[in-house]
């Protein structure tokens, strides 16, 4: 049955045919996009199978090559990466839809090929990062995913290829510490595979080399997936990277980040280990709660709208922290159902920003004045993005925070409420700002209306390649904010580690 | 109670939501058509939402259930008597609006309409989810739809002045309702499990359960500051900043569907999240009792000094809203009567008076009380629907507002509270001093002969008669006329409050 | 002492690490930094190497004997291959590394003529304004 | 900058030594899964004999036995034919990489199967390896322009 190797499925198809780009580029440049996608959707197909199998059979081990799960390669998907597999590759898909004449515009036409290759590769190593079940095989699958975010990252306009080598800097950094973190874990256990390491180690928890090897993992994976005071390179690799890659890669890069702080905390090591051994998840609660009032106050503090969303998910990440750290069923519900919803979130801020920037060449406040009267539909979806980063009610943003403070308050920690709310309010001065310059532009004359002599606007909407992407995240927004009750109860309220 | 599933009251939210489709869909093509969905839909609103009455007066509720989100969280209706008063209220009062929009807009020729008839039509239909929302989340829901979209409508004119305006009040409303009621409402789900609107009051029996006070008390603090567009003293200020808006956004939103949905909501809290037992239990009712009071007595007190009408109309606003959360804080069935009574009865009054600050607008570019001396003599239906709206406001028989105030007494002396039975008098009087004069000044007064040149364009304005369009004047009369027939014929309405009444209070 | 002497091995990757992470953080120019990112990588690849490693003579594991006739080695005589082989691809994700960002650093000297990052900071500033 | 060494005793001693250099690195890739070595190390090995190549001669004579192209196809190719191979087991019914069911289409049975499929793949990262290695090394002396160059 082909549906059995979906896992296998998900990566290698993507892998094969990213290279299989790279030959044909060579002398057909044409085609590239269509074999990208292709792949893409193989990926996407393969996701919902798994997810499917995934809900009405459970837990999927496959083990690469045949062998027995200590000593080979296993893929292991449960829900929780059942779920962010389904996630990464649609919002790759959609982007990459997006990216065919975002991209025309802003690479040169030598690269296109290239760029294809990446990022495909780029999409196939978040996957494998999501759905692999051995420690060794995610620090590889991480690199993979890292090295092409960074070349996709320098193709960006002035001031790229400087943003991505601190980028490679700190990402490096962040890896080798994962890389040692495993590293410890082989000494004490002599194995690398995360279920069988899940049963070694509790006799070890005493031992100061796996505490050692938590804290490496942890300050690795918190470099990744940028979390604060870590996230120094975030703001500007974002920037500076093409629309469509900076969609991509705030939509999920991240987030992927996340998943493997949740499996670090949870797979690896039992929850006991994180939630009452160490103090670990009072002072990620602590800093997550920092990182969100933080990543506002600077987002306020930006003119750049992309950068100003880039501090928006420095913010972001610290929500999905925090309900992690609160330690109970609650709080854990919001954090994976935040992962699901800022996936959509900010790959739709994004793709907005990228296709006024493409029509306009707007980048700051300023520029985005009157952007409705030329492009409504656009500037509907980026208000939609907005108010669910705000959290209001209709839209996926408000049902995540709803677990993560009820989460908080749950945990009796009433000052995790208190910043989340806060947080919220800030995102909100963020965001009204821009709506309000793109809604209406204030006038110079003080008459207003009557002495105005307008000057007529002309519609001109995005390509409907670009419009297509934006209202499909536009309608993931609402639809998982109207189905998040049912997604909770199929799937993430079996993501939740046991002893919450 | 017999419980009816039916998909009503979804329609009738569904209904405004399909017009402001139309709308945008036939945009500025042809103003007649796009025009003629406004009033279609207001008009299919209001018969859904009358034809549900009958059965609300048989003592039926009516359920639908949306969807649900997760045990406990769903998006669901649930007509009753109090539900049912509102909705009536607001959707009627759509259909007048919409004409006298019409005229508004057309005759001060607006630009950017289409997206005020949007906006008009979305935040009706948020208004009635607020009506005849079920729990607290759904209402929650709604409250926020109004407030983002009411604010194009309040920056509509998009001058500096209507830009600063339209942030001050998205800062409150938003700020508040995220800050503190998003709070209260995470917290009542946090201590019940469950934001079911209950009659009996969904936390009554928390303290049983082992809640303590303190948190309850801080949790009431939190939604009374919360829900902001009930306007109560100190959070009042968006209310005035607001008056940047065109007259019918004034009118409509600001005297009937945001703050009404504002004391709407601090009623439903009061009577079906705490219930009469557990306000009385903790103390909270004659707290909020005086605080509401304070802000009737300032409030009056600072209308006095505004000399923009508007402004003046704002603060009186301010001042009526509390009446009806002093009524619900009173927790007596006299004053709970009266307050519920005051929503509609106020609605009726404050718009007409809104309305008549339009059509001055319109006819005569007047925004100030001083300039209104012998315009009466120029717009006499205006200026006589404007003493009707104002001696409804003062409570002055044979008008509206005089049933809410006698509750309102009826149930202070039930309650045994003195002074705010003082407070009523006092108000009455100040309500009384602050619009007395206008209408005098509008009748006996000699215009000014203006020498102003500002004014020069506007030669007209010193004919003998110069009202504003008919589609203006028409719908200003209706409602003063409605004000009046309310006195006479509050039947309907006070069988309707006696059920609601009956729901909250029958059971002891 | 003893405790130093019996454990070198992670003393030494130890110090090797922080002087790659002296370089990454405290230089300014690229070019170092990106050497204190390999010396960075390669301490962490000798740490697992030295891991691996057995007193009394232990050596690669290689199936005894000629093609035909094998006989397996016994545990005792020879190494952990494991870390070695987990190590051959790190050395080769190392090697991508420090390939990206040679090529970054190639981008960056042609467009600022210059590989100190303070120089690049204030030409990137200057072109804001 | 390249600088060119015109020098005959360099260029002879290269020309000699490159042959034996290259098949050094077969040795390498072809039995690295029974002894020390494998793609890995084979593919450098037989990238530097090309980087030897390019240091005594000059980048046109280097260009001129192994194109650009030709590079760039061997560095998909290498991984095509390791992906393939593991693929190849997928459409035989194993798992990915499950070498062992090769032995349907070849005529050994599954020990010997999973043998000529490490081989395979050994193959394939050789050859991958080898022409990253050289790409890496032309974008880096070239900074990258000779792409431009050769359009």
């Amino acid at each position: 049955m082909i549906s059995d190797q979906f896992p296998a499925l998900i990566i290698v198809f993507p892998l094969i045919i990213a290279f299989f780009i790279n030959i044909v580029g060579w002398w057909w440049k044409r085609p590239c996009f269509y074999m990208s996608m292709l792949a893409l959707s193989v990926s996407f197909i393969s996701a919902v199978g798994i997810l499917n199998t995934v809900i009405s059979k459970g837990t999927i081990h496959y083990r690469l090559g045949g062998w027995e799960p200590p000593w080979g390669i296993e893929y292991v998907v449960d829900h929780l990466n059942a779920l962010i597999l389904v996630i990464v590759s649609f919002v790759g898909l959609v982007v990459g839809i997006y990216s065919k004449k975002s991209i025309e515009k802003e690479i040169s036409e030598a690269k296109i090929p290239q760029f294809y290759t990446i990022y495909t590769l780029l999409v196939m190593g978040l996957l494998g990062m999501t759905v692999t079940g051995d420690a060794f095989n995610l620090y590889v699958l991480l690199e993979i995913a890292s090295l092409a975010s960074y070349a996709l990252i320098a193709l960006g306009e002035d001031g790229a290829p400087l943003a991505s080598f601190n980028y490679v800097i700190m990402g490096t950094i962040g890896a080798c510490f994962y890389l040692l973190g495993v590293g410890y874990l082989y000494i004490v256990t002599g194995s690398l595979n995360m279920a069988d390491l899940s049963q070694l180690l509790p006799n070890l928890y005493h031992s100061k080399a796996v505490l050692v090897a938590f804290a490496f993992l942890m300050v690795g994976v918190a470099i990744k997936m940028a979390f604060f005071p870590l996230h120094i390179w975030l703001p500007d690799a974002y920037t500076h990277a093409p629309s469509a890659v900076s969609a991509f890669v705030a939509g999920t890069m991240t987030k992927v980040g996340a998943y493997v702080m949740i499996r670090v905390m949870f797979t690896i090591f039992k929850p006991y280990f994180s939630t009452e051994m160490l103090p670990a998840t009072t002072i990620l609660g602590w800093i997550a709660a920092a990182a969100m009032i933080y990543g506002c106050i600077l987002a306020i503090a930006q003119k750049d709208i992309k950068r100003m969303l880039c501090y928006i998910i420095i913010a972001e990440v610290g929500y999905i922290v925090m309900g992690v750290s609160v330690g109970n069923r609650m709080g854990f519900t919001g954090a994976v159902l935040h992962i699901v919803n800022d996936a959509f979130m900010m790959a739709c801020l994004f793709l907005v920003v990228g296709a006024v920037y493409y029509k306009t060449g707007a980048r700051t406040i300023g520029e985005y004045k009157a952007l409705f009267k030329k492009m409504p539909l656009t500037s509907g979806s980026f208000a939609i993005g907005a108010l669910s980063v705000i959290g209001i009610p209709p839209t996926c943003g408000f049902f995540s925070k709803w677990y993560l403070v009820l989460g908080a308050i749950n945990a009796q920690q009433w000052l995790f409420a208190a910043a989340l709310l806060v947080s919220s309010l800030l995102s909100a001065v963020v965001f009204f700002r821009v709506l309000q310059n793109i809604f209406f532009a204030p006038s110079e004359s003080a008459h207003g209306h009557e002495s105005e002599t307008h000057v007529e606007i002309k519609r001109d909407e995005a390509p409907a390649s670009m419009l297509i992407p934006i209202f499909i995240t536009v309608a993931g927004i609402l639809l998982l904010g109207a189905y998040s009750g049912q997604i909770i109860s199929t799937i993430i309220q079996f993501t939740v580690p046991e002893g919450f | 109670m017999e419980i009816i599933y039916s998909s009503r009251p979804a329609l009738a939210i569904l209904v405004s939501l399909i017009g402001a489709f139309l709308i945008l869909l036939t945009g500025e093509r042809s103003r007649n058509l796009r025009e003629f969905w406004t009033v279609l839909a207001s008009v299919v609103k209001f018969s859904i939402v009358l034809s549900m009455a009958p059965l609300i007066l048989d003592g039926k509720v009516i359920e639908y259930t949306v969807f649900s989100i997760s045990p406990g969280l769903s998006i669901q209706f649930k007509v009753d008597a109090l539900g049912i008063i509102f909705g009536l209220t607001a959707s009627f009062l759509w259909i007048i609006t919409s004409f006298y929009s019409i005229g508004y807009v057309r005759s001060l020729k607006e630009h950017a309409q289409t997206r005020y008839f949007v906006c008009f039509a979305i935040a009706l239909s948020a208004t009635m989810g607020v009506a005849f929302s079920a729990n607290m989340f759904t209402t929650f829901l709604f409250y926020e739809i109004i407030t983002v979209c009411t604010y194009p409508l309040v920056a509509h004119k998009e001058t500096p002045e209507a830009i600063r305006g339209a942030r001050k009040y998205l800062t409150y409303l938003l700020g508040t309702s995220i800050a503190f009621q998003l709070l209260a409402v995470f917290l009542t789900y946090y201590v019940s499990g469950s934001l079911d609107f209950k009659y009996d009051g969904l936390l009554s029996g928390a303290v049983v359960s082992g809640v303590s006070k303190t948190l309850l008390t801080v949790m009431f603090i939190l939604y009374m500051a919360g829900i902001t567009k009930a306007a109560m003293m100190p959070l009042h200020s968006w209310l005035p900043a607001a008056m940047v808006a065109p007259t019918p956004v004034s009118a409509l939103l600001h005297a009937v569907a945001v703050v009404k949905t504002g004391v709407f909501v601090v009623v439903k809290v009061c009577l079906h999240i705490f219930g009469i037992n557990l306000l009385t239990q903790l103390g909270l009712g004659t707290a909020l009792a005086y605080f509401a009071s304070f802000t009737i007595i300032v409030a009056s007190v600072i209308a006095l000094t505004q000399d923009n009408l508007k402004l003046r109309l704002a603060y009186s606003t301010i001042s009526q809203l509390s009446y009806v959360i002093l009524g619900v804080a009173l927790l007596t069935p006299s004053a709970i009567t009266g307050s519920i009574m005051h929503i509609t009865l106020h609605a009726f009054g404050k718009i007409t008076l809104f309305f008549t600050a339009g059509a001055i607008y319109v006819a005569t570019h007047k925004t100030k009380v001083s300039e209104l001396d012998g315009i009466g003599r120029q717009m006499p239906f205006t200026m006589g629907a404007f003493t009707l709206g104002a001696l409804s406001m003062i409570g002055i028989p044979p008008l509206g507002g005089f049933i809410s105030k006698w509750y309102l007494s009826l149930g202070a002396i039930e309650a045994n509270q003195f002074p705010i039975i003082i407070v009523l008098a006092a108000s009455t009087i100040l309500n009384a001093c602050y619009f007395i004069p206008i209408v005098y000044a509008a009748f006996f007064k000699e215009p000014a002969t203006n020498p102003d040149p500002h004014h020069h364009k506007h030669e007209n304005s010193h004919k003998k008669f110069h009202e504003a369009p008919a589609l203006m004047v028409v719908p200003l009369v209706l409602t003063a006329i409605g004000a009046l027939i309310l006195f006479f014929a509050p039947t309907f309405f006070l069988d309707m409050t006696r059920i609601a009444l009956k729901s909250v209070i029958g059971g002891n | 002492m003893e405790y130093i002497i019996a454990k070198y091995n992670y003393w030494v990757y130890i110090v090797l690490m922080m002087i790659g992470f002296y370089a990454m953080i405290g230089k300014r120019n690229l070019v170092k930094k990106l050497l204190g990112m390999n010396v960075f990588q390669w301490a962490i690849i000798l740490y697992y190497v030295s891991i691996a490693s057995k007193k009394g003579g232990a050596t690669i594991p290689i199936v005894m004997g000629a093609h035909g006739h094998y006989e397996p080695a016994q545990a005792i005589q020879y190494l952990n291959p494991l870390p070695h082989c987990l190590m051959l691809t790190a050395i080769v994700v190392g090697v991508s590394t420090t390939g990206v960002a040679l090529a970054l650093i190639i981008m960056i000297h042609r467009r600022y003529k210059t590989l100190e990052e303070d120089e690049i900071l204030e030409s990137l500033e200057a072109f804001r304004k | 900058m390249i600088i060119l060494l015109e020098d005959i005793i360099i260029k002879t001693i290269c020309r000699l030594l490159i042959p034996f250099i290259q098949l050094f690195g077969l040795y390498v890739i072809a039995h690295g899964h029974g002894s020390p070595g494998g793609g890995f190390q084979g593919g450098c090995i037989l990238a530097a004999s090309f980087i030897l190549i390019l240091v005594a001669f000059d980048l046109a004579e280097a260009k001129r036995r192994f194109s650009e192209k030709m590079n760039n196809f061997f560095n998909s190719f290498g991984v095509f034919l390791y992906a393939w191979t593991g693929w190849m087991c997928l459409l035989l019914g194993g798992n990915y990489l499950d070498y062992g069911k090769l032995s349907k289409i070849l005529p050994v049975d599954a020990v010997h199967a999973r043998y000529y499929g490490v081989f395979a793949v050994e193959v394939g990262v050789g050859i991958t390896v080898m022409a990253i290695m050289i790409s890496i090394f032309l974008d880096l002396i070239t900074g990258g322009k000779h792409e431009e160059e050769s359009e």
